[in-house]
């Protein structure tokens, strides 16, 4: 066992998939020599070559079609977004190219475009974006958003393997704040499309991916102290396809449930996920189900408006009693 | 002695490659007012020698891959797509290549050649510089080849994926077919170059110039940017001059166009041009073109005849394949309706 | 009164804002000379001029971007795009540039982006797209999806108006089959954000907008004769912002709830809807909110599997009768 | 005699830019490693002349507008933006121009003649197309200047705005910053072309090169970019050739550039160049030069006093103005908590 970060943790699971497949080759923007902007692929040029590292211009549409076309003949490309907001640029090839590659024209696409999402670090509205809505309702694509270090690893080696186009959001407030033991010798892939329970509870359910995952498991234990409320915590881990097992399980179980995310609301996945806990599971229900989610504008920087935007502990918190207390 | 390496056996296929593109599109246009096809038809009519010109010059048997645009139905001809199946597209069918998930000519196969193109003008060349990636990575003496029109190159991901392939000197080439307009648009309202083969210089790569309505000229000028690429040296961008004689479809007659411009160029028309080089050179004789000519309609016949009653797809196989696992998209529940049970069970 | 078309009702809309303020003009791919691919704009060149109503070559980005330039300076420009679909194409300068400019820069950006969308045409992938959802998911812009040939007027007009970027999806649909009287003299302006009770029912309301309105009013009307029920049809109109009242005034009347789109589901507007009235109104509800939407499959073009794929009338009665039943 | 149309004082006030720039710049290292600043810093050192003099050729008087980069500070110094609204913004200050909203240099004002970017890179061109594009339309006498990096030329944004204001012969003129990187990717591999004004064939603009380092060279290079503009002859690409002597931003430690490199272009520096030309051409005295550059450091001690203590903004002014109307956003319901009455009520 050594202890190693989240961002530790994707570099080692890309390593090691290019160790054991010489098909899988990395492509973006100063992902080489500099090993990335925040050098996930350091090192990865010197032991694996620039024809298997490529540092390409500033060309957000060039990475991901340059990708496909790859990955069409057999390799198995992963693209990197300097910042996932960047990944706007290549929206219309990936959702118009690469999600309907195979239902077109039987074409298989087996890449991963990978990035740092996510805000709480200052990040301003272009640095800090949760790009998942877009993607999440474009039926090609598969999107994984890790929220441990486990995860981190296990599903970059999953996405690299699947053979299916995989977005996969890395949350850049975990990077170096996440640190876990990870058993050296055992080969840990994340099954795509399965949740986690990273909590039991019985009194609500707080359904929720990436870093909020993290909140949501501090409120859970704010909720036991203070008001001696028992918390489940669902870490979708895979936003496409979803769980719908664990989201209704979770619903069955509880009663009474939020759906969390980073992202703005309006429009955003805890639309999709309320409306499959109405649809899949209404009769279970004993309280609305009610979304903490970002204020819809785009994200301020300075800390102040940053926090006010973005959903907190506390935040969780309250409407966790709201729910429970309906 | 021909003007290149071409025996007149090829230059004959290539009169074969040009006259099927023209009669089966002329089917097509039969088909189209019989109501036959679903959506619109477009055609390639005066562009013929540029497509199939361009695409001989890629070499089937090394597994050169290209990559069409709407109006390059004969590249794809050249490449080994039957007419069948170019009909069965049109109408739809169940046995199209894509069962009838993709329109007109936006079909596939790479172990034939030729990769279907998206509606999304450029993006193709992002895609096709991935392919000739490949080709690197790989070490395989393989080509890639790319259709533009004057239109698409004024897109975003025409110019960042040229520039890739520039940068990386990957085995590509772009064809880009100047037929003077992109819809109604004519080329100088698409840009301000005089010549296409100028944005050449903004990739620090070769451009070339050919009269598009000469086949031997489309397949000279491609060759050598195809061996080039071959040999490392990078991409080239080729610049086929031509015409667009018909509408942008079907549908569109062309109000846009100045009054005799289009009877100048079919004064020019490539399979006239060619097939009277063909007799004046004395590379075939004028019972052998019939005779191609004939064996082109005989096969459209056949075609046709081959698929013409053909079901359209089963609905339900519109769930299939969205991803490979898993296989199969949900049917969505009102359509599981009426259900025996009452909800509440 | 004259009997116009739903597409020469946006004509008529955008000719007549033109005559009225010199800073409104147009720009697309070949609006001009051949006024539109679906000739919205004809004989708007003649008429306007050539710097009024500019060819432009086949980029998105820049059409979108060159609007919003000359928007900041106070004209008012209108794109289109030539089928809605190549608006992904702008999707990265729309939600990142556009959208954002007057929160994060105080500037206005009063434009239009204006173009075809929709099914059931036979369009397959790439002609028949409803892009709604993504930019739903974007604060800072504004969508409207008029129905009626009056509001394919009002809209448009409010659209040019507007001192946000609006999104104008106008469905091909109903450009030539839709035709209805408008009062020649009288100013049509249809409110941003208000929606519309298409038919009054009480056992049923049908939430939807775009063409799937004149498939719920033809539901509706089947509902009435072989069920006896009556069913409400909402036309949203406005996409965004979304009109919650009218929303939450039809939960309460009805109580029981279908939300449709053409759109596929996953993600979709539908889930947001969803989730509104699961929060605003959960108590009103006796059934599940349920969503009548296209499969999850980029839109396929044969007739059968593109009639498989999206909702018809008959998918809308069947699942009216199951929310009725429950 | 100045070998351009600047006077003296003019040349003076060159120098007093580029010195404000690089001074500004120095306050804020200062304020960043006392954990001031909210983001990151970023750096335009050694480049402050292709900044300062292409942005000196506009026309503030006229209304001329530019768009720059991340590393066009002095650009919008020239423009009339003060320091203390850099100050703010890279402090996240409630009064900085942006309320708090957007990081560093990343604000506006039209009326000054500066246009806030966004980050992602491209997106500034067709932008600034439009609105030089309100110029024509509107038949002012105004020009548009935007700037990009050797990198932000890849983007199919530039493609696409620079190609639309070429057709439409926009007075637009497009400043390209070629300063040997894009974050830690050279040039070499960004593109292949030789020399980034090379570019400009692609779009049947001129293009044309200066020396960025040289003050006088770029205003002078720009000038002529501008005139041409302003008489209605469409774009120009202009190359300013210079160097990042910084990292990308500060946290960047270079690790990429070889060794010497930097030492090499030090030795080349804008300021130092300027300043001793401005001796030896007798266009300043030495007691002219140096109170110049204590009025740069009064005025910026000023800025810092005038704003160091400043609040962040309040938290709720994150809900205004993401619309005209409505001028506020929901405030989210969880915020609203806790709530008095049950919520059955
Ligand atoms: C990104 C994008 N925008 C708009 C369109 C609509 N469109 C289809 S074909 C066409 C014109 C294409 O012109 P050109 O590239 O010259 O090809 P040609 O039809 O002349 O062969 C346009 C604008 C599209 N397909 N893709
Ligand atoms: C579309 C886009 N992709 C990626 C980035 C990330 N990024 C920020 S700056 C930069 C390098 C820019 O280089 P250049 O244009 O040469 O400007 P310079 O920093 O040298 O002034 C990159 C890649 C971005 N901002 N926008
Ligand atoms: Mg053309
Ligand atoms: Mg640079």
């Amino acid at each position: 066992m050594t202890e190693v970060t989240y961002l530790e943790a994707i570099r080692q699971g890309l390593w090691e998939e290019m160790e054991r497949d010489p098909r899988v080759f990395l492509l973006g923007e100063d992902i080489g020599t500099l090993g990335g902007a925040f050098r996930v692929t350091e090192g990865f040029l010197d032991h694996f070559g620039a024809e298997r590292v490529i540092d390409t211009p500033v060309s957000e549409v060039a990475i991901v079609g340059a990708a496909a076309g790859a990955a069409h003949m057999g390799l198995r490309p992963v693209c990197e977004m300097q910042f996932i907001d960047f990944i706007s640029c290549a929206y219309s090839i990936l959702t118009n190219y690469v999600a309907t590659a195979r239902y077109r024209a039987d074409l298989s696409v087996p890449m991963v475009v990978r990035g740092p999402c996510g805000g709480y670090v200052r990040g301003g509205p272009f640095h800090s974006q949760n790009p998942e809505a877009a993607f999440v309702h474009t039926p090609g694509l598969k999107i994984v958003c890790p929220a441990t270090v486990r995860d981190a690893k296990g599903l970059i080696k999953a996405a690299i393997r699947d053979e299916d186009p995989v977005l996969f959001f890395e949350h850049k407030y975990l990077y170096r704040r996440l640190k876990d033991d990870l058993p050296a010798g055992e080969e840990i892939l994340t099954p795509i499309g399965r949740a986690r329970v990273a909590r039991e509870g019985t009194d609500l359910a707080i359904i929720t991916y990436g870093a909020m995952v993290w909140k949501a498991l501090e409120a859970a234990e704010q909720l036991r102290q203070t008001d001696g409320v028992e918390t489940e915590v669902i870490d979708l881990r895979s936003l496409a396809p979803l769980d719908d097992d664990a989201i209704v399980a979770a619903v069955r179980k509880t009663h009474r449930v939020l759906v969390a995310h980073e992202d703005t609301r309006t429009g955003g996945l805890a639309g999709e996920i309320t409306a499959r806990i109405s649809e899949l599971c209404f009769e279970w229900l004993d309280a609305p189900v009610k979304r903490v989610c970002a204020h819809d504008v785009p994200l301020p920087y300075a800390p102040t408006v940053e926090d006010f935007v973005l959903p907190q502990t506390e935040d969780l918190v309250n409407a966790a009693r709201w729910v429970v207390r309906y | 002695m021909p003007p290149t390496d071409l025996s007149p056996a090829q230059l004959l296929e290539l009169h074969y490659f040009m006259r099927l593109t023209r009669s089966l599109e002329e089917r097509l246009v039969v088909l189209h007012r019989q109501g036959k096809l679903v959506g619109g038809l477009f055609r390639s009519l005066g562009q013929e020698a540029d497509s199939v010109g361009s695409a001989y010059a890629l070499d089937r048997g090394r597994g050169d891959i290209l990559s069409p645009l709407i109006r390059n139905l004969g590249s794809m001809l050249v490449q080994g797509a039957r007419p069948v199946e170019v009909l069965r597209q049109y109408m739809a069918k169940a046995e199209s290549p894509t069962r009838g998930r993709e329109l007109n000519i936006h079909f596939n196969d790479l172990e034939r050649g030729f990769l279907g193109q998206i509606s999304h003008l450029g993006d193709m060349v992002p895609v096709m510089a991935g392919i000739a990636l490949s080709f690197k990575l790989t070490r395989q003496p393989r080509v890639g080849l790319v259709y533009v029109g004057d239109g698409a190159m004024s897109t975003g991901a025409f110019h960042e994926g040229l520039n890739f392939a520039a940068v990386q000197r990957l085995p590509l080439v772009v064809v880009c077919e100047n037929n003077g307009y992109a819809y109604s648009t004519p080329t100088r309202l698409q840009t301000a170059v005089a010549h296409l083969k100028d944005k050449a210089a903004g990739y620090g790569i070769p451009g070339v110039e050919a009269d598009g309505n000469d086949v031997i000229a489309t397949y000279a000028v491609t060759k050598m940017a195809v061996d080039r690429a071959r040999a490392g040296e990078g991409p080239t961008l080729v610049e086929l001059v031509t015409y667009r004689r018909k509408g942008h479809a079907e549908h569109d007659a062309q109000p846009y166009v100045p009054a005799g411009e289009i009877e100048v160029w079919a004064e020019k028309d490539p399979l006239d041009r060619h097939r009277r080089r063909l007799l004046a050179e004395g590379w075939a004789a004028e019972a052998e073109i019939a005779a191609v000519e004939a064996r082109v309609e005989k096969e459209l016949d056949e075609a046709v005849a081959g698929c013409i009653n053909e079901p359209f797809p089963e609905p339900g196989t519109a769930l299939d394949g969205v991803y490979a696992d898993p296989p199969r998209a949900e049917d969505e529940w009102y359509r599981r309706l009426p259900i025996a049970q009452s909800p509440h069970d």
